[in-house]
């Protein structure tokens, strides 16, 4: 039987049921690795519902330092008999089964090529608790102590670990130590090199962190001054307005008068939403929302609103799997020509693409700056790979000589000066009007805001040339935003190179994980991160300086490549798609083999257009 | 109506309030609705109210929806600022508007088209969070700006020149009772008498304040089939009550028989002295309220007056515990918390 | 004083006050020519008010047969004083200014280098009558009686329309024939000659009808089978529905039982309008909305239920001015990007552009049997200048021998025969499933729909593979679209040429006209006109068989070329957008301008490259 | 609850009804609900009414919007049609499917956040709009399927585990009494024997019937603070009413005392035996039924049965004088005018 050996480079995953309460066991597994220095990617697959259907944990452990989801297993723990055909089949040839060996199961359930791994976990929890629940939640831990003396996990991080999760309810930390010990016990008196994976203490973790993007965005909206959030409940955008919830009530309640600096509303439904989103940046208060799919589909009209009339608004989109209401526990990039092009009549918007929780947060608060200053929505295009797991990364800077930039707000004294005030006059050349706050002057500054065509001075028109007229300064505007935006981050190939490829988001850790495969196999491309819609002129030139430009997505359709070839008048022909749309997270297995394919393919054209 | 320029003597008497402010300072942009529309009449009683309580005009906000009600924000308080939204969807722009800046008079304009049709669900929701607002229906029982189709207010049996209404009809004050609105009245915007203290009784009102103005649609709704028609609301109006609004305390002199006025004090020491035109009629109870609304609306009567007050009234900015000032004006040094912060909240992701 | 001097080809403007009586005295002056046969095309400008705004109302004449916008005006009636500068300052210049003389107007109110023409319209108006509302009303007779005689129309052809009109009301016949006789009385005596420009009687006309837009797609709706109609009233198509309803009680009232074989709901918004179309189509009728751009805004989610759950049903956008409520009263073709793509998540939805009423009233027709044969949603593109105007164009016609295709339908006995039955089984190879209707058999051929994922027997599923697949098999339908769809038109220049120019809907009529103005100015163009999206091959070998394509829209951002480029992967260099989006229909003379400055710097640059 | 295959034998006793279908036939797919959801036990009570009624099950169209509750259609009657639409939005797709074919039972279902928060709406209007169709809220006070964040229908003051409710209650029964439902009805998950009989007397109403069922969450919102737990329902329950439901009036035997039962004769002919439980409850008056509850639910108490019914009920199809066969059964002889007519048509235009 061929066995996987792998130090600090494999997958485990976990299949659950609902509700079982595995996701607190599996999450403490995880981090215990971190604690040892190792670094993991975690990602939870989960279905749209509450109890009773199958759940699954992956952990990949890379010592390397990978974070994207690398595709395949090594060890799998199939704890939910339902699902078992299946998870048996995912595991590489070579790998392992780790299953609760309580009752006889025929053969005709396990495989040749891998290892069975068999813990009586259910007999053992059976035996030592009597309460039923105690039983199911302790025989987790009871695997999670198995497993980690399988892999080499050290007890004392665990036992650490436990005692944080439960510090407060100090009762429960004995039995959950307990628990650890007898499945680490099992495995030590007769499982001994029954697994060849190992976690080996690492230094490779330094100060970064583990946190998800949902977290992150809501803490980087609260650094970045946002005061009113107004949200509906839908996954998997939920547990950023939760999130922020949290981080306020922590970081924003006045200690003098204990009262908050925020207001969180609960909405009836988007639309509501939105639309306090709107009156709330009308009124000069930085303002979000955080929904998915359906959410921004019932938003449009509203977003052509602040499109027109020009009001500062955020709207956090954690992309789920669409059409409809699709997919709405897995992950996509597919709202991106709905939000690019949202509203009815010709609009564009600016959109932003974190690729982790660390760049969530900072968008996150700098979409804030942005809103102010171009007076417009702007979109935070999350998805629910980087919203709902848990992400390595960088942790949160910020700092503290930077002040929020208000944009052109004119204040009573500026009015009181006789400064020349019209809501839509381009007075600086860049298409960014002045706005008065509601409030501000008794006699100066006051204007009626509409979605109606109106001339420079807000004055209600239906003149064609007026229309024009503003029609043609949002443009500008959006010329504008180009300076404005976070920049695409570039980076040249080891070697000159005619390829490129482009990505953006989610796909990012996958994406070098898959470029250094294929630089070591000699396939060489120049990178360009996009962070933000318009794009600056640098993407245009980067496309233009490579024959072919791979375009990696996570979605059916090719939507970023149709805003590059729209909006940059490039030829689609320069563009190769790289699609991944199935709803989990792409792999860096899977850019890899799409790339590598295509260039065998382009290689081949390319000799036998030179014979 | 008119495209003319604005007439430059329309107040021979210019006389100004206790802040200096004449009549013409809460005037707005000509209307250009049809002669004779009852919401000209809103307007100018809403010029009135805010005259008299001595407001100064860029400390309201107005906002509205679609529809020819909904343009009328534009014709009065001229330095207030607007925002004229989207169709049915004010309720939701004034919340964010309120939660951004609790020191602002909030009014929320929109028509019976743009709150109980395609808005009913924002109108309902946006009351029962309790909005400190006045939210003012101008209410034709059609739609005006789109030529007179039926709005779901009105009544069953309703005729227009091509149709009759077969819908139940929507009733926007029982919605307002029963999604916890703390001030609720009906009045006739030909009915300036009773519309003016009402508006000021209700921008005084710490609360949700709804205000139902039946206003005739001349073009489109004021014929013999019709229940939104002058001739209708005339004929069929029955006030339970009369309302006089009173600033202060020591204002109040007069003697009146027992049982016929009610006096009662709100959060800002106003007083609302109600003079019982039905001397069973109790204001002050939810319940009763309702059922005797819905007992004679069935009747046919068109019940105006203040019809029910909590002078108790919750405000979201209480429940939400928010802080005094105004939300928009706090800055960096406020908000941010900072990078020291964030060290330690770095430290609980690890 | 230079006067223009024309027959049968020139344009008179009126200016008036909205709810003045205006429209239904200049609607007869058209008419009238008409019925001279000489063609005529008639455009409404008119304000999102009830009364008391400016209005204009347009009259084409062209003996030629051009009934696009033409631009500029010949003869110009400003009744009303708001606009007169304007009004006055439009004229071309040896034009005609025909006003109300009754008050003396300063030299200042004219201008030098036109013609003006005073006939006293009020005094003569209120020297005949009491009653205001009759001074009124007949004061538009009288003038259109004066215009009449100055401008050689046939006094008989008037009387008869007048007698038309107040069919019924007879008694309103004689003051309107007297107002008629005054005004053409008062020319005859005192103007003799004053102007050069004269309607001679013609035979161009032909059978051809004159109807409007609105009132040509509800009459192919009823012929094209719908039943079942929701919509929410909003300008400008408003029109539409009510059209809908009046048809239906002309030719759709069960003769017998008097009950009507159809279902007409205002629904309280557009959400719940789409949904009802949705409801209905879902149970086996045909179903359709009118709506314009913010309604298409607020049905995105439903329409993505639509195309994912694939339910028949029919969709008229009646495109005004956007973004947001934008200018409710003007025209623009810019609701393409939000329909092509509508809805999160990765969308794609088949659209057909009628060029006027003519095939309003067939595309209309056609879009019920495409929503079935393809079980989607289906947009009609019309805009408010076909929509609310009135157009002159060939008399509608069907084919009696033709039924409506009720597309893939199991029946009671196919289910009873056994037929294989799952909903979203790809059994034929044309990506179109079978579906069954509710209530069809009492143990077979039942489902669940649903806007989730779900496999091929309509299952609830999370599975990558089994979405993927979906989602290719839509992809797929698309492409079975491109054979159902109406095909475009295409037409070669005289002269074989390396340019083309694409272009749809409204705009035809003034394309037509210009490529004969730029024939004649050499510049030779071959032609295709879209009728529908997805695109047929034929277009996208249309573009690859020309160097340069112009492509005009009535759009800012060239949506319609963004959909050539991304859905034909075809390089945008290729296209030249010829943009007008001023809210006015577009007309000949700006796109002859356009394109013949375009092609000027075009062979500038080759003669260039060629030195 | 479970994943598993279908247990074979859950009814030992599987007794066909008048038509031949067992118990079985009404059954749907296996429910992923939560063990002990309220949701559970309602879809039970349908399959229940529906097997009594000896309905073809075929001939109900099932539809709902998003949520678990929403989901629940799923798990009853597999041999009719369903359609999970969009969140809220249900009311809607039904009246469109009501048009399409009146010929079969509609069966709406959904959730308070569906039905009260983002589809109040859509509720109001379609019941406005007297859709013949039974409408069932599955009422827990909380989105269940996004984890247990307050719907629009939770009490003020409700807590839940993180959090306590500040908003008004939206009042669905109140609402849909107000909209003019004629058939108006409360009831509670745990009860079946209410249950029951109320959803069988609603299929048999030809016009907008609608049941309000308290329908406990038991993963997040059947704690101490909630008004929507077992716990609190079983204690404050005041049913007003039983209701037998009869189907033809010769089987009616028994004798009771007087005032106690009272009898609807409805237009199918069934009876509606209503035991009164509180005698001065009148559910033939809407006033009077909206007062009583509105009273009743200031005092904490779940007012339950059968709360209002106009035996006389509206339909959209009369309103709008449809045919008597579907219109989806109408084929291009019967819909389209043909050339001829084209003709004259033409000619109009000219
Ligand atoms: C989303 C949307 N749908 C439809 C319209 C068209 N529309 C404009 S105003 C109006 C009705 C207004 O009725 P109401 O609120 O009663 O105002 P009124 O004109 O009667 O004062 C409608 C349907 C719109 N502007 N937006
Ligand atoms: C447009 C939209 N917004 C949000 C959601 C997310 N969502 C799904 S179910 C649900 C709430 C359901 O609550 P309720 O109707 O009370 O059903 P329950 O789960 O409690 O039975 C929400 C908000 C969605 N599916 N669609
Ligand atoms: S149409 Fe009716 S509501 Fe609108 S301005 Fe005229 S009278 Fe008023
Ligand atoms: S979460 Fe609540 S409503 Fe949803 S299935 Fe579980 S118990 Fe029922
Ligand atoms: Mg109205
Ligand atoms: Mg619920």
């Amino acid at each position: 039987m061929p066995k996987i050996e792998a130090t600090n480079d494999f997958v485990v995953k976990f299949a659950n049921v609902n509700g079982s309460g595995s996701a607190s066991a599996n999450e403490m597994f995880a981090r215990s690795i971190l604690r040892m220095g190792v670094p993991i990617a975690t990602r939870n697959i989960f279905p749209s519902n509450i109890q009773g259907l199958p759940t699954w944990f992956e952990v990949r452990v890379s010592g390397a330092g990978w974070i994207g989801r690398r595709g395949g297993v090594d060890l799998m723990v199939p704890m939910n008999p339902q699902t078992w055909d299946k998870d048996v089949a995912s595991i590489d040839p070579g790998g392992y089964l780790f299953y609760d060996s309580s009752k006889p199961l025929p053969p005709s359930k396990f495989r040749q090529d891998i290892n069975v791994i068999g813990v009586p976990l259910t007999e053992m929890a059976n035996s030592r608790w009597q309460l039923p629940r105690d039983r199911q939640l302790l025989k987790n831990m009871v695997y999670v102590g198995a497993l980690a003396a399988l892999l080499g996990i050290e007890q004392e991080t665990l036992q650490k670990l436990v005692e944080e999760q439960f510090a407060g309810k100090d009762r429960l930390i004995k039995p959950n130590h307990e628990a650890l010990k007898i499945g680490g016990d099992y495995v030590r008196e007769k499982l001994k090199g029954a697994c060849g994976l190992t976690v080996k203490r690492l230094d490779k973790v330094g100060n970064r962190i583990f946190v998800d993007g949902n977290d992150a965005a809501a803490l980087g909206a609260v650094y970045g001054g946002a005061t009113v959030c107004a949200w509906y409940p839908i996954t998997p955008s939920t547990s950023m307005a939760e999130a922020f919830m949290a981080h306020c009530k922590k970081l924003r309640v006045d200690s003098v008068t204990k009262k908050n600096k925020f207001a969180i509303i609960q909405a009836e439904d988007e639309l509501s939403a939105i639309g306090a989103v709107i009156g709330a940046g009308w009124n000069g208060a930085r303002a979000f929302t955080a929904t998915s799919g359906p959410g921004i589909s019932l938003m449009q009209e509203f977003i052509g609103l602040a499109y027109f009339a020009e009001i500062p608004s955020v709207i956090f989109d954690i992309q789920r799997g669409g059409p409809s209401t699709g997919m709405p526990t897995r992950t996509q990039q597919s709202d991106i020509l709905i939000t690019a092009y949202a509203g009815h009549g010709d609009t564009k918007h600016i959109l932003l693409f974190p690729e982790d929780p660390h760049e969530a947060f900072e968008l996150s608060a700098m979409a804030f700056d942005l809103a102010e200053r171009l007076q417009a929505p702007i979109f935070v295009m999350q998805d629910l790979d980087i919203g709902m797991n848990s992400w390595l990364c960088e942790p949160f800077s910020w700092n503290d000589s930077k002040l929020y930039d208000r944009g052109k707000v004119m204040t009573y004294e500026d009015l009181e000066k006789g400064k020349e005030f019209g809501r839509y006059l381009d007075v600086d050349g860049d298409a960014i009007p002045y706005r008065t706050l509601p409030g501000t002057h008794p006699t100066k500054g006051a204007f009626f805001t509409r979605g109606t065509s109106r001339d420079r001075y807000a004055k209600y028109s239906e003149e064609g040339a007026v229309y024009v007229d503003n029609m043609q300064r949002l443009l500008r505007k959006l010329e504008t935003a180009k300076k404005y935006v976070p920049h695409p981050i570039a980076h040249h190939a080891k070697e000159p190179t005619r390829y490129g490829v482009i990505y953006f988001g989610s796909t990012s850790a996958a994406m070098a994980e898959a470029l250094d495969v294929l630089e070591s196999k000699g396939i060489h491309l120049d990178t360009m991160r996009l962070r933000a819609f318009p794009f600056p002129d640098e993407v245009i030139e980067f496309v233009n300086a490579h024959d072919q430009v791979f375009v990696v997505e996570q979605n059916r359709d090719a939507q970023m490549r149709t805003l590059l070839v729209n909006e940059g008048a490039i030829d689609p022909a320069r563009f190769i798609s790289i699609l991944h749309y199935d709803g989990t997270p792409i792999t860096a297995r899977f850019i890899t083999k799409s790339i590598s394919e295509r260039m065998t393919l382009l290689g081949a054209a390319r000799r036998e257009a030179a014979q | 109506m008119t495209y003319l320029a604005k007439p430059k003597f329309r107040h021979p008497s210019l006389v100004p309030n206790k802040l200096g402010f004449t009549h013409r300072d809460y005037e707005g942009s000509i209307s250009t609705l049809c002669a004779g529309c009852g919401h000209d009449s809103i307007s100018t009683a809403l010029i009135q109210a805010c005259y008299e309580l001595d407001i100064e005009p860029h400390r309201v906000a107005k906002l509205s929806g679609i529809g020819c009600s909904s343009k009328t924000p534009d014709y009065f308080l001229g330095q207030s600022h607007g925002f004229n939204s989207v169709h049915g969807r004010m309720p939701s722009v004034l919340t964010g508007a309120n939660l951004a800046n609790r020191d602002l008079i909030y009014l929320g304009v929109s028509g019976d088209g743009d709150s109980a049709s395609i808005g009913l669900g924002q109108f309902v929701h946006c009351i029962r969070r309790a909005i400190n607002m006045v939210y003012i229906t101008e209410n034709n029982g059609v739609y005006g700006l789109t030529k007179g189709q039926f709005s779901a207010t009105a009544d069953r049996g309703s005729k227009s020149k091509t149709s009759v209404n077969n819908d139940a009809p929507i009733d926007l004050i029982g919605m307002a009772l029963l999604a916890g609105a703390t001030f609720v009245a009906r009045s006739f915007s030909g009915d300036k008498h009773q519309l003016v203290p009402i508006i000021k009784a209700a921008i005084s009102h710490k609360g949700s304040a709804f205000i139902d103005v039946i206003s005739p649609c001349v073009q489109f709704n004021n014929g013999a089939g019709s229940t939104k028609s002058y001739d209708f609301v005339r004929e069929h109006n029955a006030a339970v009550n009369r309302l006089d609004f009173i600033e202060e305390r020591d204002e109040i002199t007069a003697e009146y028989e027992p049982g016929t006025v009610q006096e009662v004090e709100q959060h800002d020491g106003s007083i609302l002295r109600l003079h019982k035109l039905h001397l069973d009629y109790d204001p002050s109870d939810r319940v009763h309220a309702m059922n005797y609304l819905q007992q004679h609306h069935e009747k046919g009567e068109v019940v105006t007056g203040l019809l029910y007050l909590d002078p108790e009234p919750r405000d979201t900015h209480a429940a939400l515990n928010t802080v005094d000032v105004p939300l928009n004006s706090l800055g960096t040094r406020e908000l941010c918390p900072g990078s020291k912060a964030l060290e330690g909240i770095n430290d609980d992701y690890r």
